[in-house]
């Protein structure tokens, strides 16, 4: 920011361009998104309460204990979905595309992915779908994401 | 609550910033208490994010714009629900002995960027390593919820374009709206699709505009209204940030509910916000309510979505879990319904400038209780009969944080 | 944002670019900012109770009462003075430069501005300073600064 | 407040994110007072600003990281300020009758940006149309207040300079603090000029960390503490945002002074900081302080600049205005003084994580007052003797904002 472009006048006003370059450390979430590069999808189980969480997370919530990491099974269920076809700036050359909720057998806590599905296939609550990996990572959570089984 | 006051929100505004706005809505409740920016004792600002101001510390800016410079204030943010944490915030500077008079405001000017950019803007208000990268922004987490809330409880598309053909219609009598609208339940279906199942009539605005609200300890409210209205109570509660967090437990109940009602309900899941129910559950308490639905004539409830209304109608009590699409259907939240909701046109047609918006519901709510929406409206249409006690509601971050707060007539 | 650049692992940071274009309209400033391309600096003079703002105000902070606009003195004095060595980001290109807190005769308050000096020449408390105004309006601050009367 | 926690301070903590800084402050905590996190009723967070986190709401994310989701929480900011605020509205919940025991906790991770994007990010906080683009940014602003000071009282660089080797030299003994320094005025002198008359080693610095104090009402807080501590009263303030609209009025008069003192002092200008003189004034008010150069054993004081650290002195009514530089060059702020201040080493040396700051100064002034230095710092070396009461103190844009709290040991 700092020098303007007139946009108009009465009332005066003018663009400013704001950039920042963020480093975004994944800190202890950083095993979360080594991982999916080897294709394996991580979620935490607590040591103490044993709770399993779908979504990665280094405490528990619910007793303040570390976690252990554990593999969340690759094949789950829809538990939720949309079709986006608006977005935010960054993905609007995205859409539309379809995020969903994977609920998995045995865990206790859901996890948020995209899903591809070929032309024509309808997202559904309950379908089988399961996680797929990309082959470069992006070392963003994109790095998964899952496919009807 | 002795005064409130707000501008007309505008999707732009550039004629005024955020600190005129703060004081046209200011001047506005000053005049209409009879009261000197000098009866003010301090503050407590609202506003929801720095990038959307390109101004940091921008309570401090309005502060001193307005004549308050040389007094107590700071400022509160709760996503969506800064408005009404901060409305909050300022009861309890009065209850805590702090302060005798204080003023709660908030504004948000959301034309600075477009609605691209707007919209990634508050998406990043969701977690980003997990969520947001994925191309997560709001209106697609409320459409998860409310994907989910029509699976579990056979809510339709239909129900929920009710609730905006009622918003917009409402608006029509409120010349502070934004976008009051004379529609059909087929014109929302048949609007675009944003985030299936919700589409561009279900979401509310973004706007640019400004709200306030003076509050004062009970002693002091005599010498400057007639007709004060009373903060009976306040409730909050928060839950996860990201959706996929929530726990599938039970109920948090109400006292008009029993276990009975929820047996094979996993709650909240995704289809219910639990910290709205904590937060209503906690201000009815306070309150001394046990029965909502009898006890409650009118409620200014968060339809950032229609879809979150309908969750709301259930959050809050009026009618069972599961019930929320039927409400609408039967008209219970319609002007003439025994529990109107947003009769001014809530988020969806009255304008939602983040900050601003949960002190816009305390002053619809205000100026409901004291029977003047004539005069501050200029009819009556919009008034709801002999109201004697409301709520109003609001969240953020798909109800990360919640805030409910009970106004009586007195 | 969205897209990471891979900055380290172990911890895994990743690097951002956040982007934004502001319009920013200087609403009811906008009289200040069109007149400094006339070659005009306005404050502001309340219009109840008589206070003289040496930085644009459209209304009274004092009373809350509109103010109307007036012209400044272009001579004044530094009140106060520091030369920048670092900065903002932003600025980066500019250091050093000075910054001036200006009193003008009659005025009841300040007005901050650059101060463009010949070399070997030093700010000072109360030495004389005069307005000049930039030929090619940035239509920012800017388009003012101050040299020694 | 009955227990309290911080993480070591550091420039770049890339191994745990905001979340996890704040719950390791929680657990230093939870374990001191033997308190587990359902004992906690609810939480005020504290951060500056989104540009510096880049996550917005980043106050719910860290609510459920830490095992608080379901219960009440908001964000409160207030520039340099905000740690100081939230600290206050803590109180403030509980003083209301809303909560009895409750969290604040502050953070801030300043490394996702470079230092001169961060001077950039923090120079918005300042007036974007009238200060910023003239190349503003926080130094420059203190320093054109310190060149008057220096002016108007004959402050000099030297009394500056010694601030900082008080205060890097106190951290020496502190395993929390990020820069423990060895230096000489000389050295201090001699670092570069940032913004004249201000030098490298006269500014705090940018820290990654966390800080949270566990607030509890006085019946809840004798059940978690053989050793709480009062917290006697609460003050703030504000000013204008710009330097050039502070006015030139009269000092606003503690009960030790009189008018005479200051008969050709315009007063606050850009000297001094009225809103922190007025927060002081109110905060010794509330707590019956009438002396506060007699009543005051020791003081947390917002040392982001050395010379704020001598205005400081001022405002809070140390020293008569004007002696604040010879306050320091006497040795009365020192260890061994008769007021000392930032034992720990202050902003400059232990570090400014922003919304942790004003955290950090209340878990100081808790040890000092519990005497429990050596326990928590591994020395009783800061430990000051036999401390009653303290204050600490944090500041917003030049004083946009100020916060001084009144602790008593009891
Ligand atoms: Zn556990
Ligand atoms: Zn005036």
């Amino acid at each position: 920011m700092g020098y303007g472009k007139l946009l108009k006048i009465d009332p005066l006003v003018v663009e400013w361009n704001y950039t920042t370059e963020y480093r975004h450390s994944y800190a202890e979430d950083s095993p979360f998104f080594m991982e999916l590069g080897r294709g394996r999808l991580l979620g935490s189980r607590c040591k103490s309460c044993g709770f399993k969480y779908g979504t990665y997370r280094k405490y528990c919530m619910y007793c303040g204990s570390e976690t252990e990491d554990m593999d969340l099974p690759l094949q789950g269920k829809v538990h939720s979905f949309t079709t986006c076809y608006y977005s935010g700036e960054t993905f609007r050359g995205d859409v539309p595309y379809t995020l969903v909720l994977v609920e998995f057998p045995g865990i206790d806590s859901l996890f948020m992915s995209r899903l591809f599905m070929n032309h024509g296939e309808k997202p559904k609550i309950g379908m089988d779908v399961v996680a797929q990996f990309k082959k470069f990572q992006t070392f963003t959570v994109n790095d998964v994401y899952f496919v009807p089984a | 609550m002795i005064a409130g006051g707000m501008t007309h929100f505008k999707k732009i505004n550039f004629n005024d910033d955020f600190r005129l706005n703060v004081k046209h809505s200011l001047d506005y409740a000053l005049k209409d208490s009879g009261m000197k920016i000098g009866d003010i004792e301090g503050s407590v600002s609202a506003y929801f994010s720095d990038h959307l101001q390109g101004q940091l510390i921008a309570g401090a800016m309005s502060n001193d714009f307005i004549g308050l410079a040389g007094k107590p204030s700071k400022r509160i943010e709760g996503g969506g629900a800064t408005g009404g944490l901060a409305f909050q915030t300022a009861y309890e500077e009065i209850a805590s002995g702090t302060m005798d008079t204080c003023l709660a405001y908030g504004f948000e000017n959301m034309s600075h960027v477009g609605t691209w950019r707007g919209n990634d803007i508050i998406a990043l208000g969701s977690d980003a390593s997990f969520d947001y990268p994925l191309g997560g922004f709001y209106t697609a987490y409320y459409a998860l919820m409310a994907t989910r809330h029509m699976y579990e409880f056979g809510t339709t598309e239909k129900q929920m374009a009710m609730v905006s053909v009622k918003n917009h219609g409402n608006a029509m009598y409120n010349p502070y709206a934004q976008a009051p609208m004379d529609i059909t339940v087929d014109d929302v279906l048949k609007s675009p699709v944003v985030s299936s199942p919700i589409k561009m009539l279900d979401i509310c605005l973004m706007s640019d505009g400004a709200a306030c609200a003076i509050l004062a300890s009970e002693e002091v409210a005599k010498s400057y209204s007639g007709k004060p209205v009373l903060i009976k109570s306040i409730g909050s509660s928060s839950d996860t940030m990201r959706l996929a967090d929530r726990p599938f437990g039970t109920v948090p109940l109400l006292p008009n509910e029993n276990p009975e009602m929820y047996r094979n309900l996993k709650y909240p899941g995704v289809h219910s916000f639990r910290a709205g129910r904590l937060a209503a559950k906690m201000a009815y308490r306070k309150a001394g309510i046990s029965n909502p639905q009898k006890e409650i004539d009118f409620a200014e409830l968060y339809d950032a979505y229609t879809s979150a209304e309908i969750q709301a109608y259930e959050d809050m009590g009026f009618c069972q879990y599961g019930q929320g699409g039927k409400f609408i259907e039967d008209g219970r939240s319609m002007l003439d319904g025994d529990i109107p909701v947003n009769m001014e046109g809530g988020l969806q047609a009255s304008g939602h400038a983040i900050g601003a918006t949960g002190i816009m519901q305390a002053v619809y709510a205000f100026w409901q209780l004291q029977g003047t929406v004539h005069k501050h409206l200029g009819s009556n249409r919009l008034q709801v009969k002999n109201p004697h006690m409301g709520i109003i509601h609001s969240h953020a971050g798909t109800g990360a944080y919640e805030a409910v707060t009970v106004m009586e007539a007195v």
